[in-house]
C-alpha cells in the first residue's frame, strides 16, 4: 500500500518535472525581450546588454532553466517584467483569492453533485430523474462564460438585480470581505462542474445499485438506508473521486475565464493580463501552478481510490 | 443430436439481416431528436446567416446602422454602431468551421495515438501514456493561451492548438477502448493469421471502437465550440472586425445594461448549439453503452 | 515624452476590459443622497477618494519617472515643475515666477517664486533646481523628461533666486519644454523614500498597486489651497470595478468613463459627468518612405477616404471634435484657416488611379493602445471599402505593438496627448525625433521648423509654423481624424473640478482646487 | 416451513411475459432442484420466493406462500422483514455478491436481528470454515472461491430461516470444491429442516443433491417429479434432450488409436515473474488422435495450448511440427505452419470480430495464408460453413445475430477452413449450455472423422473424456500429472488427483 502510494508519488513528481521543462521551453519561445520591455523603447543597446546580464538572460539556456527551477523550489517565482515587481508579490494575494473561489466551488459542487447523483440514482426512471438528467445535460454543455453571462443577465443586470456582477475589492481588503460578490463566480463554477459530478455519481450509483452485493444486501433484509449508506455509497465514491479530481483540475482552467468575466482578482485574470503583456515569468509561474494543482489533485484522487479499495489497501 | 440442432435454431431469434447500427439506436432516443433539431437550427443560422443578414436587415456585418449601443433595427447596434442582428447572423460560420476542424484534428490524432499505444502495450504504451499525462496536466484553455501568447491569435493556430490539446484526451479514451478490444480473442485470432499490425488496427480495432470514438467526437465538438467561443470572448480568438459570437459577447457586454441584445443573441446561439451537440452526444453514448450491455 | 511609451499604459485595459455596471447600487442607494451640486465659496476640509485607471506593483513616487495614470496623478499633487499648463493649456508659473529667454534664445533664466517652500518647510533654492535637472538628465539614468531636453547643456544658479539654462541651439519655446509634469523640482538631497516637493499635498501612506494617501501641504504657496485635508488615490485595473466603486460611493470621483456608459452615469442624479475638450489624438500613421504611401497621392487619398464625422460618432460616441490632419489644436499658431478636409470618395479614387493604386490593399496594424483605437481601425476599414481600398486589420497586443517592430509598421495607429506644435514636432516629425512613426523627412518642413525653433517673436514664428503645418496638411503621413474628449465622473457633492484641455483626466488631476460640499 | 408457488406470472415493465404461470412447492427438509438452461426463467422464479424481482420485472399474477403468508401480498418493508430471517438466499457468484469492502464477519452479522458474535462463529463453523475472530476480519478477496461461497451459505443460514433459495451456488467452482459445498448444503438443509430451492443447469448435480426436480423452459415448468422419476423416466421431450446431452463417464473403451507423432512439445516452461505456470511439460500429439488436456483453472492448460499454437511466445523449450521446430510467435511462423496448427478460442463471444460477417471472419485465414482467388475462397467458406452445419443465411450475419453455439461453430469453421493437421480447442464448450455443448462436440467429432486432423481438446470437465478423447493428459500445477488412454485413466487412475476428480464428479 505504502509502496504503491510512493510509486504514484514518484510518477507524479516525474510528470511535474516534465511539466516544468515544457513550461520553460514554451516560454522561451515567447517573442519579445524582457530587458527591452523593462527599459522601454529609448534604451541604449549597452543598457539592454547590462540588464540582460543582470537578469541572467545571457546565460546558457540550461543554466537559466536550473536557476528558474531553483527559484521555484525556494519559492521565488522570478521577476515580472510588465509590473516591474516580483512575481511573488504580484501573485500572493491572487493565489489566495483564486483558492477561495476554487475551494468554495469545489466543496459546493461536490456536495451537490454527490447528493443529487445518489438521489436520482435511487429514483431511476421517475420524472424527477429525467428532469435532473435533462437539466444537468443541458448545463454541462454550456461553456463557462455562457453560464456566467446568463447568470449576470438573470441575477445581476437585467432580470433580477441581486448580486454584483464584478468583484470589487477595496485595496488591502480580502475578496471574501464582501461575500455577495463571490456568489456569481462561485455559482458559475458550481454550475460548470456539478452537472458532471451529478451525472457520474448517478451512473456509478446506478451500477452499484444493480450490483450483486447490493441485491444481496437487500435480499438479506437490510433496511434501505443501510443498503445505501453501507453497501452502495462507499463503492460509488471511488470512481467518482477520479471524476471529481478531473473536474477540480479542470476548474483550474475554467477559473481563467470566470475570473476574467467577473473581474475577479485571481491568478486566472493575472494569466490573461500576463499573456497580453508577454509577461513571461508570470505566465511560467501561473501555468506551472495550474499544472501542479492538476497533478496534486489527481494524485489525491488516486490515493483516495486506493484507500477505498480494500484489495489495494490490504496489500 | 438433430433434435438439439432444431432446438437451437428455434432459439435463435429471427433478426433482420441489416442490423440497426449505432446511429439508428441513438436516433430512437428523444435526446437525439431534440439535439439534432437544436443543432440544426443554429447550424442553419450560422451557415445561411452571412447571406441572409443583409437581405433581412439591409446592413452589412461591418457597416454602420446607427449610433453606438442604440436600439435601432431588430436588435440594436453595437459599440461602433453596427447592426447587432446582422452581425449575429454572420457570427456563427467561422466559429463552427474552426470547431469542426479542431475536432477533426483531435479525433484523427488522438485515435491514432491511443490505438497505437493500446495495441502495442508494454513499455511503449506506458511511455506514450505518461507523455500523455504531462500534456493532460495543462487545462486546454491554458495551453491555448500559451500558444497564442507565443504565436499570436491566428485562425489556424486556434484550430491546431484546440485540436492538438483534444488529442491526448481522445487518445486516453481510444487507448482504453483499444485495450478492451485487444483483450478480445478475435485480435489474437487475427494475429494468429499473421494479419499485419496496421491491418489489425484499421480492420479489427477501429471498427470496434467507433462507439466510444463517436461519443468522443460529439463531446469534443461541444468542447471545441466552447473553447473557440471562450478564446474569442477573451479577445484571443477570432479577431475584429469579424462578426463572431464569442467576440460579440466581449465587445458588447460593456453595455449590457443599456443594450443587452449584443450579448443575449450570441449567448443564446452558443448555448443552443452546445446543448444540441451535447444531447446528440448523450444519445450516442446511451446507444453505445446499451450495445455493450447486450 | 513619458506619457507616450510607458509599459503600463494608461488606458491599456480600457479597450479590452468590459463593464458591467453595478446597477443594484443604482436602484438601492439613489434615494436619499444629495443631488444638488454645492455652490458658493469653497469649503475647507474633508477627504477626497479618487479611483484612477491602471497602476500596479510598479507604481512609484519618483517625480521624474511617472508612467501609469496613478503615477501621474501622484506626481501632479506632490511635485511642481517650474511652470506647467493650466486648464486652458496656457503656461502658468509654478515654482518659477518668471521664465525668460535671451535674445538669441540660447539662454533661458528662471526666477524662483518668492517664499516657496518644500513640504518640510525648507525654502526652494537655485541649488535645488540645478540638482533636480541634474537628476533628470543624469546620463547614466536619464529620466522620462530628459528626451525633450536634448539641447540643454548646463543649468547654473544665478544669485539667490534664479537659475540659468544654457542651450546648445536656439530654442524659442524652451519654456514649453520646461512646462512638463515629470520635471518637478525637488530638494538637492532628494530621496524617493522621503518624497518631498512643493506640491499641494504631501505623502502619508503609499502602497504600490493599491492606493496612496496624501495630506494637505500647509506650506503650499497658493493662498487657501488646497481645500481638502486628505486625498486618497486608489488604483483600479478595470473599468467596471472603477465605475462600480463610484456607483456604490466607495470613491468620490473616477477618471475615464467608458463612452458607452456616459448616458448611464449622466442620467444618475447623484453623478456628474466632467467632459473636457482635449488635444488628444488617435492618428493613423502612414510611412512616407515606403510603398504604397511613398506616393503623396496615396496619402492624400487615404485622408479623403475618412469620414471624420462618422469616426467621431461611431468610435467616440460623439465625444470629440473632427480633426484636420493637424495636431496641436490649442497652439496659438494652429492653422485653423486651412479648409476642413472632408470625405471625398471620387477624389480619393481619382488620386489612387493616378498613382496606379486602384484596388489598393493595405495592412493596418492595430492594438488596444487606447480606448477606441481598434474600433477606429474597424470604422476606417469599412469606410475604405467605398473607395475600393481593402484594409486588412492586423490586431496585435500592445506589447507587440510597442515591441521591436514599433516605428516600422507601414500603416498603423498611435495615440498622443495634448501638446503644442513644436514640442509635438520634436517628438514625431523630425528625422531625429524619437517617435517618427511616419518617417517624415521633408527638407522644406525641416527648414521651416528649424527657423521657427529659434525665433522668439511669436508672430513671426506663428507664420513659419503655419507654413510648416500646410506642408503636413498636404504631404504628411498622419491621418488625424479627430480629438477625443476626456470624460470623467464624480459625485455631485464634489466641487472645484473643471474641464481641462491638458488631456489629463479630472481637472488634470489638480485636486488642490477640489472641495466637498 | 414450506414454500408454495402457484401459477406465478412475471412480466417485464413493458408487458411481455417472462414467466407463464410457474408452480412448485417444497416441504420442510426437502430440496427441490429448479433445472433449466439460460433464459428459462429459473432465477426469476427462484427470487420470487423472496418477493424480489429484478429491475424491469413485475409480478403479474399467482401467489408465493411461505409458511402460510402470501409474500406477494406484502408491502416492501414487510417483505424485507421476512428476508434473511424467514427466507434466505445464496447467490450464484459470491465474488460479486459479497461486498468487497466489508469484512466477512460483519457481513454475516448484518443479517442477525441483534449483534451476536457467538452465532457468527457458530454458523461459520457449521459451513466448515474457521470461526476465529481473525478469520472473521478477512475481506472477501482474501478468501478462495469455495470459501466465499460457504460464507454466502453461512449468511443464509445465520438466522435459521425456513426457506433457502440457492441460485447455482457451485457454478465456477472446481469439482472438488463443488462436492464440498454440496455436502454442506445437504447437511444444513437436513439439520435445519429447511425447504431448499436449488437452482441449477447441471443435471448431474441435481442427481446428487435434490429430492425432487422441476424442469423449466421458456418461463414454464415442463416437468416435475422426484429426482429418480424425472432423471430415470423423463416424460417430457425437453427433459430427455437435456439428459441425452449430459456427457457420461461410463461407456465402452474406444478402439486403440494408431498414429505417428505430429506435434511434439518438449520441456515447455512458462513463468510470469516468480509464478511458474508451466514446469517442463512434454506432450506428444499423434496424427488423427484427440488428446484431452485436463486441468482446473490455474493448472496452466490454456497457457500450454497457446504455446502449442504460437499465441504465447514467452516460453522455453520447443514445439515441433513433423520434427521441425516452430517459431514461438505466429509472426515468425510460415503460412504452411500457421495453416497446419489452428486454435479455437474458449469464448465464441469474443473470438469473432463483431464488425465482420461470419463469412468474412471465416475467410480471413484463407486470405492471409493461402493464394486462393476470391471465388475459390468463397466456395471454400461456404463448404466449411456447411460442414459445421451453419445455414448459408447465417453467413452474411454479424456474430451478435447468432447464438453462442452457432458462433462457436463459426469459430471452428474458421479454424478448419485451411484444413489444419492439428486443431487446438481451448475450453470450447465451457461458455455454452449443456445442450449446445453436445451439438458442438458432435460437430467436432464428425469433422475429425471426415478431415482426420489431430485435436488437442483443452477442458476442465473430465466428464467429456469419453465423448471426445482418445488420450488424456492431466495437468496439475503446471506439470503433467498423468497421461494415458482414456479408458486407462478413467478406470485405473494412477494419480491421486485424478482419482479425486473422478470421485467428486457428479453422475446422473
Amino acid at each position: 500500500m505504502a509502496r504503491l502510494i510512493v510509486r504514484r508519488l514518484v510518477v507524479s513528481l516525474a510528470v511535474l518535472w516534465l511539466v516544468t521543462l515544457l513550461v520553460f521551453i514554451a516560454t522561451l519561445l515567447l517573442p519579445g525581450d524582457p530587458a527591452r520591455a523593462i527599459l522601454g523603447q529609448q534604451a541604449t543597446p549597452e543598457r539592454i546588454a547590462a540588464l540582460q546580464h543582470q537578469l541572467n538572460l545571457d546565460a546558457p539556456v540550461w543554466q537559466r532553466y536550473l536557476d528558474w527551477l531553483g527559484g521555484v523550489f525556494t519559492g521565488d517565482l522570478g521577476f515580472s517584467t510588465a509590473t516591474q515587481g516580483s512575481v511573488n508579490s504580484l501573485l500572493g494575494d491572487r493565489i489566495v483569492a483564486s483558492l477561495v473561489l476554487l475551494v468554495a466551488a469545489a466543496v459546493i459542487s461536490t456536495a451537490v453533485g454527490l447528493a443529487l447523483g445518489t438521489w436520482t440514482a435511487m429514483r431511476r426512471g421517475r420524472p424527477v430523474d429525467h428532469a435532473v438528467s435533462g437539466i444537468s445535460l443541458v448545463i454541462a454543455a454550456l461553456p463557462e462564460f455562457v453560464i456566467g453571462m446568463a447568470l449576470i443577465i438573470l441575477l445581476s443586470t437585467t432580470v433580477f438585480r441581486l448580486f454584483p456582477s464584478v468583484t470589487l475589492t477595496r485595496p488591502g481588503a480580502q475578496v471574501w470581505s464582501e461575500p455577495s460578490q463571490l456568489v456569481l463566480p462561485v455559482l458559475t463554477l458550481v454550475l460548470v462542474v456539478a452537472p458532471y459530478i451529478t451525472r457520474m455519481m448517478r451512473a456509478t450509483m446506478s451500477e452499484v445499485l444493480d450490483s450483486g452485493y447490493v441485491e444481496m444486501a437487500r435480499l438479506k433484509g437490510l433496511p434501505e438506508r443501510t443498503v445505501i449508506v453501507r453497501h452502495a455509497f462507499p463503492h460509488a465514491i471511488g470512481p467518482v473521486a477520479q471524476v471529481i479530481a478531473l473536474q477540480l483540475a479542470w476548474l483550474a482552467g475554467g477559473v481563467v475565464v470566470v475570473e476574467f468575466l467577473f473581474r475577479y482578482p485571481g491568478i486566472g485574470q493575472a494569466l490573461i493580463d500576463a499573456v497580453n503583456k508577454r509577461d513571461v515569468e508570470v505566465v511560467q509561474a501561473i501555468t506551472l501552478m495550474i499544472a501542479a494543482m492538476y497533478i496534486v489533485v489527481n494524485l489525491l484522487a488516486d490515493i483516495v481510490g486506493m484507500l477505498t479499495n480494500p484489495k489495494v489497501a490490504a496489500r | 443430436m438433430t433434435a438439439v440442432d432444431k432446438l437451437e435454431v428455434v432459439a435463435t431469434p429471427e433478426v433482420p439481416a441489416t442490423h440497426p447500427g449505432l446511429f439508428h439506436r441513438a436516433w430512437a432516443l428523444p435526446t437525439a431528436k431534440i439535439g439534432t433539431v437544436l443543432t440544426a437550427v443554429v447550424v442553419l443560422v450560422a451557415v445561411l446567416g452571412p447571406w441572409l443578414g443583409p437581405v433581412i436587415t439591409g446592413h452589412d456585418p461591418t457597416d454602420f446602422a446607427g449610433k453606438p449601443f442604440k436600439h435601432d433595427g431588430i436588435a440594436g447596434t453595437d459599440g461602433i454602431g453596427r447592426d447587432v442582428f446582422t452581425r449575429f447572423l454572420a457570427g456563427g460560420s467561422t466559429l463552427l468551421l474552426y470547431a469542426v476542424l479542431a475536432t477533426a484534428i483531435g479525433i484523427v490524432l488522438g485515435a491514432a495515438v491511443g490505438m497505437f499505444a493500446g495495441y502495442s502495450g508494454g513499455r511503449l504504451d506506458s511511455v506514450v501514456m505518461r507523455g500523455n499525462d504531462v500534456l493532460l496536466s495543462f487545462p486546454q484553455l491554458v495551453f491555448a493561451l500559451l500558444a497564442i501568447a507565443m504565436i499570436g491569435p491566428h485562425g489556424w493556430l486556434l484550430v491546431t492548438v484546440i485540436g492538438v490539446t483534444h488529442a491526448p484526451r481522445i487518445a486516453r479514451v481510444a487507448r482504453q477502448a483499444t485495450v478492451a478490444v485487444v483483450g478480445c480473442d478475435y485480435i489474437r485470432a487475427a494475429e494468429m493469421y499473421a494479419v499485419p499490425r496496421w491491418r489489425i488496427l484499421t480492420g479489427e480495432v477501429l471498427p470496434n471502437i467507433t462507439g466510444p470514438l463517436m461519443v468522443e467526437l460529439g463531446l469534443r465538438l461541444t468542447y471545441s465550440i466552447g473553447y473557440v467561443a471562450s478564446l474569442s470572448f477573451l479577445g484571443l480568438g477570432i479577431q475584429p472586425p469579424s462578426a463572431d459570437w464569442g467576440l460579440m459577447i466581449n465587445e458588447n457586454r460593456i453595455a449590457l445594461v443599456v443594450q443587452p441584445w449584443g450579448v443575449l443573441l450570441p449567448v443564446l446561439a452558443i448555448a443552443v448549439l452546445t446543448v444540441g451537440t451535447n444531447l446528440i452526444t448523450d444519445s450516442l453514448a446511451s446507444a453505445a453503452a446499451h450495445k455493450e450491455a447486450r | 515624452m513619458p506619457d507616450h511609451r510607458p509599459i503600463n499604459r494608461r488606458g491599456f485595459l480600457a479597450g479590452t476590459a468590459a463593464l458591467l455596471a453595478a446597477t443594484p447600487a443604482l436602484t438601492s442607494c439613489g434615494t436619499t443622497a444629495a443631488t444638488a451640486a454645492p455652490t458658493g465659496k469653497p469649503r475647507r476640509g474633508g477627504t477626497l477618494r479618487v479611483g484612477i485607471t491602471g497602476g500596479g506593483s510598479a507604481d512609484t513616487l519618483d517625480p521624474h519617472i511617472p508612467t501609469s495614470s496613478p503615477d501621474i496623478a501622484r506626481t501632479l499633487n506632490l511635485y511642481e515643475p517650474l511652470l506647467f499648463r493650466d486648464h486652458n493649456y496656457q503656461l502658468e508659473m509654478l515654482v518659477a515666477k518668471s521664465v525668460t529667454a535671451s535674445a538669441d534664445a540660447r539662454t533661458w533664466t528662471a526666477v524662483l517664486r518668492d517664499g516657496i517652500r518644500f513640504h518640510d518647510g525648507r525654502p526652494v533654492t537655485p541649488a535645488d533646481v540645478v540638482a533636480s535637472f541634474r537628476r533628470i538628465t543624469d546620463p547614466k539614468d536619464p529620466k522620462n523628461g530628459a528626451a525633450s531636453l536634448g539641447m540643454l547643456t548646463e543649468v547654473v544658479p544665478v544669485g539667490e533666486n534664479a537659475v540659468e539654462f544654457r542651450l546648445s541651439e536656439p530654442t524659442a519655446i524652451f519654456d514649453d519644454y520646461l512646462g512638463q509634469y515629470p520635471l518637478g523640482i525637488v530638494p538637492a538631497d532628494f530621496d524617493v523614500k522621503n518624497p518631498i516637493g512643493t506640491g499641494p499635498f504631501r505623502v502619508s501612506t503609499f502602497t504600490p498597486g493599491l492606493q496612496s494617501e496624501f495630506v494637505r501641504n500647509v506650506h503650499y504657496w497658493r493662498p487657501g489651497e488646497p481645500y481638502l485635508d486628505r486625498l486618497v488615490l486608489i488604483d483600479f485595473a478595470a473599468d467596471d470595478a472603477r465605475i462600480n466603486a463610484l456607483l456604490s460611493s466607495q470613491v468620490d470621483a473616477i477618471d475615464q468613463v467608458p463612452l458607452a456608459l456616459i448616458d448611464v452615469l449622466g442620467s444618475d442624479p447623484r453623478m456628474r459627468i466632467l467632459t473636457s475638450e482635449t488635444g488628444t489624438w488617435l492618428p493613423f500613421t502612414m510611412r512616407v518612405d515606403r510603398p504604397p504611401f511613398n506616393d503623396v497621392r496615396v496619402r492624400q487619398a487615404m485622408r479623403l477616404i475618412v469620414d471624420r464625422e462618422q469616426m467621431i460618432t461611431q468610435v467616440l460616441s460623439g465625444q470629440g471634435r473632427v480633426g484636420n490632419d493637424l495636431y496641436a489644436p490649442f497652439d496659438p499658431a494652429y492653422d485653423s484657416e486651412l479648409p476642413q478636409r472632408k470625405q471625398d470618395i471620387p477624389q480619393a479614387r481619382r488620386l489612387l488611379a493616378e498613382a496606379g493604386r486602384e484596388n489598393l490593399t493595405v495592412e493596418l496594424v492595430t492594438a488596444s493602445v487606447q480606448a477606441g483605437a481598434v474600433e477606429a481601425a474597424q470604422v476606417f476599414q469599412q469606410q475604405a471599402k467605398a473607395a475600393g481600398v481593402t484594409v486588412q486589420l492586423k490586431k496585435v497586443d500592445t506589447t507587440t505593438f510597442y515591441g521591436d517592430d514599433y516605428l516600422s509598421w507601414d500603416f498603423a495607429q498611435d495615440f498622443w496627448y495634448t501638446r503644442n506644435y513644436l514640442p509635438q514636432v520634436a517628438q514625431c516629425a523630425l528625422p531625429d525625433s524619437p517617435y517618427n512613426e511616419t518617417h517624415f523627412n521633408d527638407p522644406e518642413f525641416l527648414d521651416l521648423v528649424g527657423r521657427a525653433s529659434s525665433t522668439l517673436d511669436a508672430g513671426v514664428r506663428g507664420k513659419l509654423l503655419k507654413q510648416a503645418q500646410r506642408i503636413e496638411y498636404e504631404r504628411g503621413g498622419y491621418i488625424i481624424w479627430g480629438f477625443a474628449k476626456q470624460v470623467d465622473a464624480h459625485q455631485v457633492y464634489v466641487a472645484g473640478l473643471t474641464p481641462s484641455r491638458t488631456g489629463l483626466p479630472l481637472s488634470g488631476y489638480q485636486f488642490r482646487q477640489a472641495w466637498l460640499g | 416451513m414450506s414454500l408454495d408457488v402457484t401459477d406465478l406470472r412475471v412480466s417485464t415493465v413493458a408487458g411481455s411475459p417472462v414467466l407463464h404461470g410457474v408452480s412448485y412447492s417444497i416441504r420442510p427438509g426437502e430440496i427441490l432442484a429448479l433445472v433449466g438452461e439460460s433464459g428459462s426463467g429459473k432465477t426469476t422464479a427462484g427470487l420470487a420466493a423472496l418477493g424480489h424481482f429484478r429491475r424491469g420485472l413485475v409480478p403479474s399474477g399467482g401467489t408465493v406462500t411461505v409458511g402460510g403468508t402470501d409474500i406477494l401480498g406484502l408491502t416492501e418493508p414487510e417483505r424485507r422483514a421476512l428476508r434473511g430471517r424467514t427466507v434466505a438466499y445464496v447467490p450464484q457468484d459470491p465474488a460479486l455478491s459479497l461486498n468487497p469492502s466489508l469484512r466477512i464477519g460483519r457481513q454475516i452479522a448484518e443479517v442477525l436481528p441483534a449483534p451476536d458474535a457467538d452465532r457468527v462463529a457458530e454458523v461459520l463453523a457449521e459451513v466448515g470454515l474457521p470461526s476465529d475472530p481473525a478469520y472473521q476480519r478477512r475481506y472477501p478477496h482474501q478468501l478462495s472461491g469455495g470459501q466465499q461461497q460457504r460464507v454466502g451459505i453461512a449468511m443464509a443460514f445465520a438466522c435459521r430461516p425456513g426457506v433457502v433459495v440457492l441460485d447455482e451456488p457451485t457454478t465456477g467452482l472446481d469439482v472438488t470444491t463443488q462436492a464440498l459445498v454440496l455436502e454442506t448444503i445437504g447437511t444444513l438443509a437436513e439439520e435445519h429442516q429447511v425447504a431448499a430451492l436449488y437452482i441449477t443447469h447441471d443435471l448431474a448435480v441435481v442427481a446428487q443433491i435434490a429430492d425432487r426436480v422441476a424442469v423449466m423452459r421458456g418461463g414454464r415448468v415442463v416437468e416435475t417429479g422426484t429426482t429418480r422419476e424425472v432423471l430415470g423416466h423423463p416424460t417430457h421431450a425437453y427433459t430427455r434432450e437435456l439428459l441425452d446431452a449430459v456427457p457420461s463417464l461410463d461407456g465402452a473403451a474406444p478402439a486403440a488409436h494408431e498414429g505417428t507423432p505430429v506435434l511434439v512439445a518438449k520441456d515447455i516452461s512458462v513463468s510470469y515473474g516468480s509464478l511458474d505456470v508451466l514446469r517442463s511439460v512434454d506432450l506428444t500429439v499423434d496424427t488423427g488422435e484427440c488428446l484431452m488436456l485436463l486441468g482446473e483453472s490455474g493448472s496452466g492448460k490454456t497457457t500450454l495450448s497457446q504455446c502449442l499454437s504460437g499465441l504465447t511466445a514467452h516460453y522455453t523449450g520447443s514445439v515441433e511440427l513433423d520434427g521441425v521446430p516452430l517459431a514461438p510467435s505466429t509472426r515468425q511462423r510460415s503460412a504452411v505452419q500457421l495453416r497446419d496448427v489452428q486454435y479455437v478460442f474458449q469464448s465464441p463471444f469474443s473470438s469473432l470480430n463483431p464488425r465482420r460477417t461470419i463469412a468474412q471472419s471465416v475467410e480471413v485465414p484463407l486470405t492471409r495464408l493461402t493464394t486462393m482467388d476470391k471465388a475459390r475462397r468463397r466456395e471454400r467458406v461456404a463448404e466449411m460453413l456447411d460442414r459445421v452445419r451453419l445455414s448459408r443465411a447465417l453467413a452474411r450475419r454479424l456474430p451478435e445475430q447468432l447464438s453462442g453455439g452457432e458462433r462457436q461453430r463459426a469459430a471452428i469453421a474458421r479454424a478448419l477452413v485451411t484444413t489444419p493437421r492439428v486443431l487446438v480447442c481451448d475450453e470450447v464448450t465451457s461458455a455454452l449450455d449443456v445442450s449446445v455443448q453436445a451439438t458442438v462436440l458432435d460437430v467436432i467429432n464428425d469433422l475429425r472423422r471426415e478431415l482426420g486432423m489431430a485435436i488437442v481438446f483443452v477442458t476442465h470437465n473430465i466428464a467429456l473424456a469419453r465423448e471426445v478423447a482418445d488420450r488424456i493428459a492431466v495437468l496439475l500445477d503446471g506439470r503433467i500429472a498423468e497421461c494415458g488412454p482414456v479408458d486407462e485413466v478413467l478406470t485405473r487412475p494412477s494419480h491421486t488427483y485424478t482419482r479425486e476428480l473422478l470421485a467428486n464428479t457428479p453422475k446422473l
